[in-house]
Formats: structure tokens, C-alpha cells, sequence
């Protein structure tokens, strides 16, 4: 678990971010503005302050050194960035969209994820990718992909994604902080969503690796991470009138992957189903199901189900709603995990 | 630099595999832009090509600004508008033959559009019903290509390709600025020459790729001096003077069609426009570079010429004007209806045959389809 | 399911291919001469015939137009490829080891993997990739990676691992006859494998899509692909004298993937462990894992195990015997299926 | 082409971006490669160059047939021998201050010991025991690379990052002919000029990519042409002429540390073994070519320059090769013990701290060579 220096800089504003877009670019002012040997690079960073604007203004405070455009090649910005690494400095790169982090994957396969063994740690890759990702947003085709997969097979990286406004500071600090490279998966649609934070409290910087329960429940656990937590909250608000009490857990990081946290749950509840947009077959739901299945075999009611994107191409902006995993497919899943009622042929608990 | 010989016992030689080399002189651009327009050239130019030109000119610009207010009534999620590159948009279109294939980037709706694509089938994507709205295969436009310069290699696989099987058709592939530093035009064009397949390569240079400029893309003294480095000729143009594209990339088809391999094109022109609806160019450029550009207008340059040369008055341009608005009307009034859509044809296309899991997810839908009542949709597509 | 045409190319020679790698070539070849529209490219293919000397002979039987020694750039020879399919070619790339189809990733999932779907399937794209993959041949860094993890992620795409000489030949056939892009994993360490075909049948064309059941057995099933069939096979005889007689799997195809055979399988046997190369975190296994348990919960006696590389870079060839999942590992993994024994305290089946 | 300008109502105008650009000449390189050796310039070299290259050479062939003696006697599991290319190797090394890094492929120890890297470390990576065998840190060189081309952006990052830092340190970064046809050439060419990074990039045209030749790689007049496509210089040398490789690697050392941006140097060289010891160059080029190379060979063209300039006598030879024959004895004594492996090696680096499932997996396998004995391994590393 990486964290970085509990002081967050003392000279920033007061007022609390109050979107997800503007503690994101929070983090990254207050981690350039207390190491110096944090850099961000990507394509349209600096004069515009990135397609989202969450580097809004870094160049203006910090110079184009420091916040820097590059040219339009993704593999070059990350290839550049390990050599940047290997001087000693920390970049911070966007890719502007999770399709168009593609063409950097073997830079990132290769290099950024083994140059650390490769070299008996004597070269650390402290990386941050930044991906904005996954759908919802009314994106044309290569603007809402969940990659994620991809990112979890590759040992070597952490995969983190906050759900929450809070979580994207503090994660991200920790992701800038950490000596390893670090996917940070910013889900889209959550960039205008509100803060959580109250004014009073300083800046949360998160360890990586730990999940949390964002909801108590008894009945079963919900598993999520990323924009799908807040569909699982929904859902075990919804639950509610149909007698379901669900505990909602945000994994916060794929990778390290908080086994302890998650199996407490189950343990607890017997049942529980993983909610993801990424594709269901071959997506981090399998991993999820098997681990959890593989560690609680004996408490379990039922099998752990998955609510996942269908196992096609991202669809249009007009169908996405048709993929998307929602309240009710989750509520859907819930009440295939073979209620005790189930069994009495007297009809599920709903 | 000289090697002066030594007079001592052995001459140096050059290296046993050293061959001269083909003189690179002929690969090099022009110094300037090439231009036409306003030129004793432009005098004995077909005059119907002008008029062509001209039309085509005018029906674009008109086609990008409704595009652009389709915007911002909802009918279209974004669109990245061509306004000021229209000389380069129907050039491309016109420089090919029927059977020849066009390689449009995803701001080259308007070049599918000059190629005979359908005006609301080239905005699907755009408008977000499905990806590619048309069916390549009917004008030979591939799919409006969004990865940047992804497309570039398809040009030269379907060149290639065509070639092998003795077709003589011409793949012409549009790239911008920004595009040209991925690794993937840097391939396209080492394949397209060493396999000397026929294909034109057009850069449309318009200063900007998103935000950032052309200086911080490239230190390069012009981007067709990257075609030397390919070992092809490259061609640098006016991309405003609708005349001096369509005779450079008329050149390039020609030469690529008669196997004489590869050309790369830059047209240097001026994104008139944000980069999309959802841009705010005034973050990153001033007006008065805006204004600059405007005063080099691509239809003006070529209305100039027109009425020098005595071939056109009021009366046909009014009459191009015309047919623009109701291609227009009618682009406004189709896409005003809501396409129909079918949930269902998520599973559609994924393979040739939907593998048994598919199936089994495509029942899924189809039954919270049917417990929603799902009324609006689901009609089928017409 | 694909299947080539039922009739081999009779032209060809009468004798067997002796070995994996013999099998491939003969595919390839035989594929060449019943259809002038395949079309092999890759790095060294043609003069050379292969690292490997897979496609050895092709281009003295074809010509260079057949077989073409391309630039060395694996996007853009999937990228032209993407482009020949485009024009009614069928273009079978090879890439020259697993590590070195990364830079071709761009192309793969954005293009290849898409554009049927992307085009309501005027476009369909009929490439074939051939991919060796895999360790165990003591091959330096980049040389060994098992991959099939991102592939799998991939909808769109079919994978494939064959793990039998015939099988090789067979799948090959009907991936290069497919109207879809195949992704073909070819286990380096088999291509000396020895053949399983015997003189008189015809060269065998295996539709893709179908697991076999390579051994039967009562007390647990030993699901793999590739080149964990055979550590299986061995662990199965291993297990024998141990009192375990364990049925094994060869999934042959990841994606389509078999629930139908391998769940007949599991529901008989009530236990299983899924076996691979590639890492365990976010590999295969998990997928195979979940998806078994969501069908066959009631029908498992113990959780479905796996038996995976570790979750690291693969090692330098003078460690891998410790990361590759052999005998032993799996033996070990049986010994955990929960066995009635373990439950009155009495020890395993052992 | 000379544009004519019409004597009509308006002038052709360039379009308002174009800028007269830098002019491309300086950018191009010379028509033959350039050479030094048996010329009169190279009466001027340095002595004490000469003989320091010469000792260079001659150790690092014999460090090239130990090296592939090794992989007989399965003490290397493969070895890409740099046997024909040691007067690039070497002078690549030699070109640099200590302060500066070095980014090898995977052809490329040689030029990695001759920097400074211990000879037995340096093959840690083909012997098989570990992946990078020596502190990058130690010499300033990077890990021997293997993905093609994938080390030059790296090398344009760290000479960036120099500068930004203040220190006038450059990054010499190696590819092969084949390397330049990979997306990331170009993306980290681009890069270096765009920034101005100090970085020299060699590319060794050793005439094959594996059984591939240049003309199936490339169309270009040279590859040196490649350079004006990123808007920086390209230099041709022989790279078979010590002298030659090490002053044009010099003077765009020099060039990239006052801030001048970076260079393409295209060194024409030969393989005169095959690809690796695995494989078998029969197949794809005729011994007559070799045969050719032979006769260009580096060593006996320097020693050739140093004896005409009374620079070499027997006894200086005689001293040369006893010095490369005790560095062949002390790495085949070395590289005959076997290495010190430790499983748990496995898990240690892959993040800066275990995972708590590295953590489980390292017991696992902890208690496996446990219950194997684990005799002959895990006395853990000297
Ligand atoms: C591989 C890839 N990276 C990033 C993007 C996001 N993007 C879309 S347009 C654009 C700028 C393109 O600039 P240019 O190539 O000059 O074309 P123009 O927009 O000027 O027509 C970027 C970065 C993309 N579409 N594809
Ligand atoms: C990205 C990538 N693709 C393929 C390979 C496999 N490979 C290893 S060496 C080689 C040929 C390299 O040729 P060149 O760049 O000319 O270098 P040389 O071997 O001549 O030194 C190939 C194809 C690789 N190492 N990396
Ligand atoms: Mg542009
Ligand atoms: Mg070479």
C-alpha cells in the first residue's frame, strides 16, 4: 500500500473541490506543487487544460515544463514518460480516452509493468496513467470502452478507479505518490458528479488497496468499483421495500485486490453478486467470482453472480443504456441467489 | 563532406552493400504551398472541373454548417466540422475513379458525402444510432475512422491487395497534422513504399490537432518532407485553392494508378471552426488568426476565379446556393426524425454467427425488453 | 462454429505430419492451395520460413505475393492485413513471438476485433493471427508470454489453443476458413510435440467451438488448453495410484467458449481445477472458474480451484520450471478439492 | 514549381500560416557514407584515439566468439553476436562522457561492456538467470532491450528529463535497420525534435532484419534520409570505419549537449554471423556477400590505417590481443560456474513492496522447494 505524505499543501484553496473533474486536478496541483519531480504530459494538457479539464490550469501555475503537450502519439508519450522515470522524475500521463490508450500497450506491457524486475528494482517506474474510461456519456464508438481487463492481467501495474469525489483526490495523490506504476481509471461519467466532502475536513489521501463498504447490509454483497458503485447503491436502496438488506463494497483498486475486505463481507452475508460495466466474459467479474468463491466456499448460498456489460463492442450512444448494467438487472441478479424461499417453491423474497 | 583520398596504401572503399542511391532531389516538396488559383495555370484549367468544383464547394460548407446546428438541437452528439478544409474535403472525392477507394478520418464526413454517401447515413455515427452508418462496399468509403491514422494502413493492405489481384484501383487516405506523429502513419507509409502499393496519402494540415499547434506537433520543415524519409515523392499545396488539390491529388492517383507507387500530400488549410461542437478553440488561438484565415477563404478563392475567367455570375451562384439549402432542408428534415433503433442488433454483428453465450444474453434482453412493454423502440429498423 | 471446407486438398502428401509445427505449415499450406485469396505475412515468413519454420516452403510454392517477408512493424502488418480482408483477402499474420503482437494491440481491438460489428457486417474481417505463446522453451524476456487473457477480454475476437498435433492442423483449417478473426495461440513448447494421427485418417478439420473430453474420469475434471492438456494428462496418471481417477479437459477454444462439455463434466464429476500458464490474477482460470460455478453451484463439492503461473512477469528461463503450474501443483490442488475423507478428520484420499 | 502569377484582380497569396521554413539542405546527408580511415584527414586523428579503438575492437571480437563459444557449450541460451558491427559498437561507447546514458538493443552488449559494464553481467540477460543483469545506474546504461525500437522513446524521455533538470547529460540510443520500420522510431524521433531532446540516435543498417534485407524494409534513398522528416540532421558513415562512426557520434554528441537537438547517424555495417546462434543464414543470403564483408572488415581496416601511420606494430598487436584473450578467459571461467539462483527471486521485485498475494504465492512456493529438499538452488544469492 502506497500513501502519499499525509500533508496535503498547506497553500491551496480552502474550498473543497466540488466535482470529481476538479479534485482530480486538485490532486495533481497539490502533488506538483509539493514534489517537484511530478510531471504530467499528454495530448492537450497544457493550453486547454485536457478535453475534461482536469489539468485546467497546470501549465499556467507551473510552466510547460512541467505540464506539457505533447505530440499526437500515445505510445511515445509513455514511452518518453518510463525515460522520464528513469531520470528520477514522476510523470503524470493522460491518455485522453481508455481506446486511445491502446497504442501505448506495449510500452506499458513491456516496460512499465516489468522494468522493476527486470532490473531487481534498482529502476522503479513511478508512473501514473490517467484513463478516463467507460461509458455513459453519450460517447461515439472508442469513447466509453472499460479496459480494465487488460490492466489486471499485467502484474506488475495497480489498477485503481474511485467512485467517489473524495476517493479520486485521495487515490490519486497516492497513485502520484506510489514507487510503482499505477492505471488510474477515471470513470467518466462521474466527473461532474458532487463532492462528498465537507469543508471542514482536509484533503483524504487514500492508501491504495483498500476496499471499503460504502453501504451496511446482512442479506447479501454487492462488489463494485468505479461508476458501477453508485448503480449498487441505487440497487440496495431499491432493494429495500423487497425485504433485501445489501451491503454495497467499492473495491477502490483491482490491483493490490483487498481479499480481506471483500471475504469479510461474503463470509457475512452468504450471497453476493459483482457489478461491472467492462464486458462479462474475460472481465474482472470472473476474477472476482472465482477468488471470493475459492475463499468462501463454505459460507456461500448461493454462486456469485455477475451483472456485467454484455459480451459485445461498446455499443452507440443510443443503445448504451440497453448495455449498461442498471438498477434493475442488478435487483435481477439479487434474486437469483436462491432465497431460502426459492427453495420452498413459494416464491422468491420479493 | 568530401573524403579526400589518402595516398597511402589502400583507397578507402565505401561499404561492400553501398549501391548510389536514387537521387532524393525529385522526393522533395515544393519550397511554397503549390497554388493555381489566380494563376496563368488556372486559365486552362477544364472549366466544368471549376464549376464541379464550386458546386461541390459550396454544398459542403452548407453541408458542415447544418451539421453543426444539428448540434445544438440534439440531433447529433458532436460533430467535428470541416468549415474552411471544403477544398481538400471534394478534391479527395473527386481526384478518384468509381472503382478507387477513399480513406476518410473521422472530420472527413464531407468527403464521404462528396463520394456519394448518403448525407444522414454519413452522420450516424455522428448522431449515434450505430457506428458506420453505410455500407462501405457501395461507394468505397471506408468506415470514417476515429483512432487516428489507424485508417492508413487499411489504404495500403486494400491497395496492396488490389493490386495483387490485378484491379488498377487507388486507395487515397486522409490523415491530419496531429495524425502524422502516430506510429501507425510512420508504418502505413514504409508499407506503401516498399510495396510500392498505389495509394495517396492526404495530409490535411490545418494547424491544430485539438489544441495544440503545428509547432508543437512537428520541428520538421514541412510535413511532406516526412515522404523522403518513405523514399516517395512528397507534395506540399494550398489546401484552400480547390483547384491546386484536385490537380496534385489527380497527379498521385494517376501515378499511383500507373504503378509508379505511393505519394504523400500535405495541403496546408485552416480549421475554420472549434474542433468540435464541444471545443472552446478560443482557450488556444486568437481570433485574429481566425479572421486571417477567413480572408483566405476556400470559396472565395475559387468564386474569384470564376468571375475573372467569366464563369460565373450571380445567376449560377445563386443557383449553387440553392441546391446547397435543399440539401440542407432535407439533410435538417431527416434527421429531425428519430432513427430507428433496435436494442437487438447489439448481438447482431458480433461474429458471422452469435456464439451460444450471445444467444443466451440477447434472450436476456429481449425479455426485459418485453417486461418493460418497450414501446418507443423495437419496431424494427425500416 | 466454423469449419473449413470438408475436403482437404487432396494434392498434398500422403504422409503425416510428424510434428505440431509440421501440422501448422501443412494447414497453412493446404489452406494456400484450395484458396488463392489466403494470404500469409509476417516477419521473416517468406525466405526464411519462420523462427519457427512454420510457413517454411510457402513462399518457394506461392510466390512472394502469397507469402511476404513484410517491414518489421506488427501494426502495420495487422493494419494492412485489416486492409487486404477489406478488398476479400483472407490474411493469416504471423506474429513472431507472443511479446511482439503487443505493438499491433490498437489495430487488433479497435479494427480487427470490430469492424463487422462497426459496419452491421458489410465488413467482416477473415484474418487469422497466429500467435506462438507460451513458455517453458527457455526463451529470454518477451519470449514466453501467455496472453490469451487479453484476447479473451476482447468480444469480437475467437481464440483458440490447440494442444494436439492433429488439432493443430484441424483448428488452424477452420480458423483460416472462418468469416471472423481468430486469434490462434500456438504453444511454443508443443511445436516438436509428436504426432497423435495415425496413417490412414484424413487430414482432420476441427470446427471451432468444441472442448473434448481427452481422458475420462469419476472423481474431479482437470479443465486446460493448450499446453497444460499434456501436465494434466500426466497428473491424471500421476493421480491414479493415488486413488483419484480424474477426467481431462481440453477446452481447444476459449472463445466460443464450451459451457455445454465442460459443464456435462463438472456436474459428473462435482469437482474441478481449471490449469494454465498465463497468471493466475485476471487470467483465464477466473473466468472459467466463475462461469462454471454460476451453472454447476449445486453440483460442487468444493470450490473450482486453479492452478495458474504466479502473478509476475514470466521469469528468466533458469527459474520457469519454478513459475510454469506442473504435476505436482495440480496434484496439490486435487488434494484441496474438499475430499469426504478430509471431512472426518481422517486425511486426503492419499 | 514556379507559380505564374495571373495578371487578374488578385495575386495568389500563400496561405496565411505558411512560413518561409528552415531550409532543409543541412538536414541531408552525405551521398556516400562517410569515412575517415585511409583518408589524409584521418593523419590527423588522435594517436591515442586510434589505439584505444583498436584495443576496443579486438577485445570486443573476441569478446563476440566467446560469447557465441558460450552458447555451444549451452553455457548462453542464445547470443546475437555484434561480430562485423564492433567498430559501431565500441565507438557508441566511447562517443560518451560518463555522465552520459547509453540505451543498448538486444545486439548490443558489446557496446555495453566497452562502456563499462562487467562482461559477465552484461550477458545475465542471454545466459538466462535473471532479465537485466546490471545496475543501470552504475554505468548510466539501460537494460538491453529486446521489443524493437521501444528503447528509443525512452532514451528521448531521460534526455528530456536531463534537461529539464539542468544537466547537460545525453542519451545515445542504438536500433537496428529493421528497428527503424516500428512506429515507436518515429514517435521518438518526433519527440526528440520536437522537445530538442540531446539525443543521438544510431541506427547500425547492418543490412538484415533477421533474414529480411533493407530493400524489403525500406524504399528510402538511405535511412540517414528519415531525419529531415522529424527536422533534424541525418549523417551517413561507414560503420565499418572506426574512426568515421566515433567522430560523427562525437560531434552529435557535442551537438545534442549545446542544446542543438538531436541526430540521426545511419552507420552501413554487415552481420557476418547469423541473426543468434539459432539460426541458420544460409537460407536467405549467399556466402559470397559475407565473403565481400570480410574483406571490409573493421579491425583489419584499422589496423591497416594504424600501421600506415606507424601506430601499430607487432608487439602493440600481440599486447592487444593477449589483453582480449585474458578477458575471454576470465568471462568463459566465469560464465562457466553456474550462476546463484534464488526461487523467491520470483516475487521480490515486482512491486516495491509484495502484494499480499505475491506474499501467499511466495509461501507456497517457499514450502514446496522446502518439501522438494531444494538442494542444489536457494543458498540464496552472493
Ligand atoms: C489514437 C488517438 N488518440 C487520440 C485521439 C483523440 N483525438 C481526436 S481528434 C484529435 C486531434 C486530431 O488532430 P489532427 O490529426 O490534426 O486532425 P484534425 O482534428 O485537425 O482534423 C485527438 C487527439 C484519437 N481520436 N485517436
Ligand atoms: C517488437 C519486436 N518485434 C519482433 C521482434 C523479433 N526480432 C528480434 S530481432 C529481429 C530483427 C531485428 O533486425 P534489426 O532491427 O535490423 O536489428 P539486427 O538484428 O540486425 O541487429 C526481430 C524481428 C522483436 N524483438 N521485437
Ligand atoms: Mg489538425
Ligand atoms: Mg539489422
Amino acid at each position: 500500500m502506497t500513501t502519499a505524505p499525509a500533508t496535503a499543501a498547506t497553500s491551496t484553496a480552502v474550498r473543497k473541490p466540488a466535482t470529481m473533474a476538479q479534485a482530480l486536478g486538485r490532486a495533481l496541483r497539490d502533488a506538483m506543487a509539493e514534489d517537484p519531480s511530478v510531471h504530467v504530459l499528454g495530448e492537450d494538457v497544457g493550453t486547454l487544460g485536457g478535453v475534461f479539464r482536469i489539468t485546467d490550469g497546470l501549465t499556467q501555475e507551473f510552466g510547460e515544463n512541467r505540464c506539457t503537450d505533447t505530440p499526437l502519439a500515445e505510445a511515445g508519450i509513455l514511452g518518453t514518460a518510463v525515460g522520464m522515470a528513469m531520470y528520477g522524475l514522476r510523470p503524470v500521463v493522460e491518455m485522453q480516452f481508455d481506446a486511445f490508450a491502446y497504442p501505448a500497450f506495449e510500452q506499458l506491457i513491456s516496460h512499465v509493468s516489468r522494468m522493476r524486475n527486470r532490473t531487481r528494482g534498482a529502476m522503479p517506474m513511478p508512473i501514473t496513467v490517467r484513463v478516463p474510461y467507460g461509458g455513459g456519456i453519450g460517447g461515439v464508438e472508442h469513447h466509453s470502452d472499460s479496459s480494465e481487463a487488460y490492466y489486471m492481467a499485467t502484474p506488475g501495474l495497480h489498477v485503481v478507479a474511485p467512485a467517489t469525489v473524495a476517493d479520486a483526490y485521495g487515490l490519486l495523490r497516492s497513485a502520484i505518490a506510489s514507487d510503482d506504476p499505477v492505471i488510474f481509471l477515471e470513470p467518466k461519467r462521474l466527473y461532474w458528479s458532487k463532492s462528498d466532502w465537507s469543508a471542514e475536513e482536509p484533503e483524504p489521501v487514500e492508501p491504495i488497496g483498500r476496499a471499503v463498504v460504502r453501504r451496511r447490509g446482512t442479506d447479501a454483497t454487492l462488489i463494485s468499483y468505479g461508476p458501477s458503485v453508485q448503480v449498487c447503491l441505487e440497487a440496495a436502496e431499491a432493494a429495500r421495500p423487497e425485504g433485501w438488506d445489501l451491503e454495497v463494497l467499492d473495491l477502490r483498486s483491482l490491483v493490490p485486490f483487498d481479499d480481506e475486505t471483500v471475504c469479510a463481507s461474503v463470509r457475512r452475508t452468504g450471497r453476493a453478486v459483482v457489478v461491472h460495466e467492462s464486458t462479462g466474459f474475460g472481465g474482472p467479474g470472473g476474477e472476482i467470482a472465482a477468488r471470493v468463491t475459492e475463499r468462501c466456499f463454505h459460507h456461500l448460498e448461493a454462486p456469485v453472480l455477475r451483472v456485467a456489460g454484455f459480451d459485445i463492442p461498446y455499443p452507440p450512444p443510443m443503445l448504451e443504456r440497453h448495455h449498461l448494467p442498471g438498477v434493475d438487472r442488478v435487483l435481477d441478479a439479487v434474486a437469483r441467489l436462491q432465497w431460502e424461499a426459492d427453495w420452498t417453491g413459494t416464491g422468491g423474497a420479493r | 563532406m568530401t573524403v579526400l583520398e589518402q595516398p597511402g596504401s589502400y583507397h578507402p572503399v565505401p561499404p561492400p552493400s553501398w549501391r548510389p542511391r536514387v537521387d532524393p532531389a525529385p522526393l522533395l516538396p515544393d519550397e511554397e504551398p503549390y497554388r493555381l488559383l489566380g494563376t496563368s495555370a488556372a486559365r486552362t484549367a477544364d472549366p466544368g472541373l471549376l464549376q464541379r468544383l464550386h458546386a461541390e464547394l459550396v454544398r459542403g460548407r452548407r453541408y458542415n454548417t447544418q451539421a453543426t446546428a444539428l448540434t445544438r438541437q440534439g440531433r447529433l452528439a458532436v460533430y467535428p466540422s470541416s468549415t474552411g478544409q471544403e477544398a481538400c474535403q471534394v478534391a479527395a472525392a473527386l481526384a478518384l475513379e468509381e472503382r478507387d477507394w477513399l480513406f476518410p478520418s473521422y472530420r472527413d464526413t464531407l468527403a464521404a458525402v462528396a463520394r456519394g454517401i448518403d448525407p444522414v447515413q454519413a452522420l450516424t455515427l455522428l448522431r449515434g444510432d450505430w457506428h458506420t452508418g453505410y455500407d462501405p462496399y457501395a461507394h468505397r468509403v471506408a468506415p470514417l475512422c476515429t483512432p487516428l491514422a489507424t485508417q492508413l494502413p487499411h489504404a495500403v493492405g486494400l491497395a496492396h491487395a488490389a493490386r495483387l489481384k490485378g484491379d488498377d484501383v487507388v486507395a487515397l487516405a486522409m490523415v491530419g497534422d496531429g495524425g502524422t506523429s502516430e506510429g501507425d502513419f510512420h508504418e502505413a507509409l514504409n508499407f506503401a513504399a516498399v510495396w510500392q502499393a498505389p495509394v495517396v496519402f492526404l495530409v490535411q494540415n490545418n494547424g491544430f490537432a485539438i489544441s495544440v499547434p503545428l509547432a508543437k506537433q512537428t520541428a520538421a520543415p514541412s510535413l511532406a518532407h516526412k515522404a523522403i524519409g518513405y523514399g516517395m515523392p512528397g507534395r506540399l499545396v494550398d489546401g484552400n485553392d480547390a483547384l491546386a488539390v484536385h490537380e496534385v491529388l489527380d497527379q498521385a492517383v494517376r501515378h499511383a494508378r500507373a504503378g509508379g507507387g505511393p505519394t504523400l500530400v500535405e495541403a496546408v488549410t485552416y480549421r475554420i471552426e472549434a474542433h468540435t461542437n464541444a471545443d472552446d478553440a478560443t482557450r488556444y488561438r486568437p481570433e485574429s488568426e481566425v479572421e486571417e484565415w477567413r480572408a483566405h477563404d476556400p470559396i472565395a478563392l475559387l468564386e474569384r476565379e470564376l468571375r475573372d475567367q467569366g464563369l460565373l455570375d450571380d445567376a449560377t451562384a445563386e443557383a449553387a446556393r440553392e441546391a446547397a439549402e435543399r440539401m440542407a432542408a432535407d439533410l435538417r428534415a431527416r434527421m429531425n426524425q428519430d432513427p430507428a433503433l433496435d436494442p437487438m442488433d447489439l448481438f447482431a454483428h458480433v461474429y458471422a454467427e452469435p456464439t451460444r453465450q450471445l444467444r443466451e444474453q440477447a434472450e436476456q434482453l429481449r425479455a426485459e425488453l418485453d417486461a418493460a412493454g418497450h414501446e418507443d423502440e423495437g419496431e424494427g429498423r425500416q
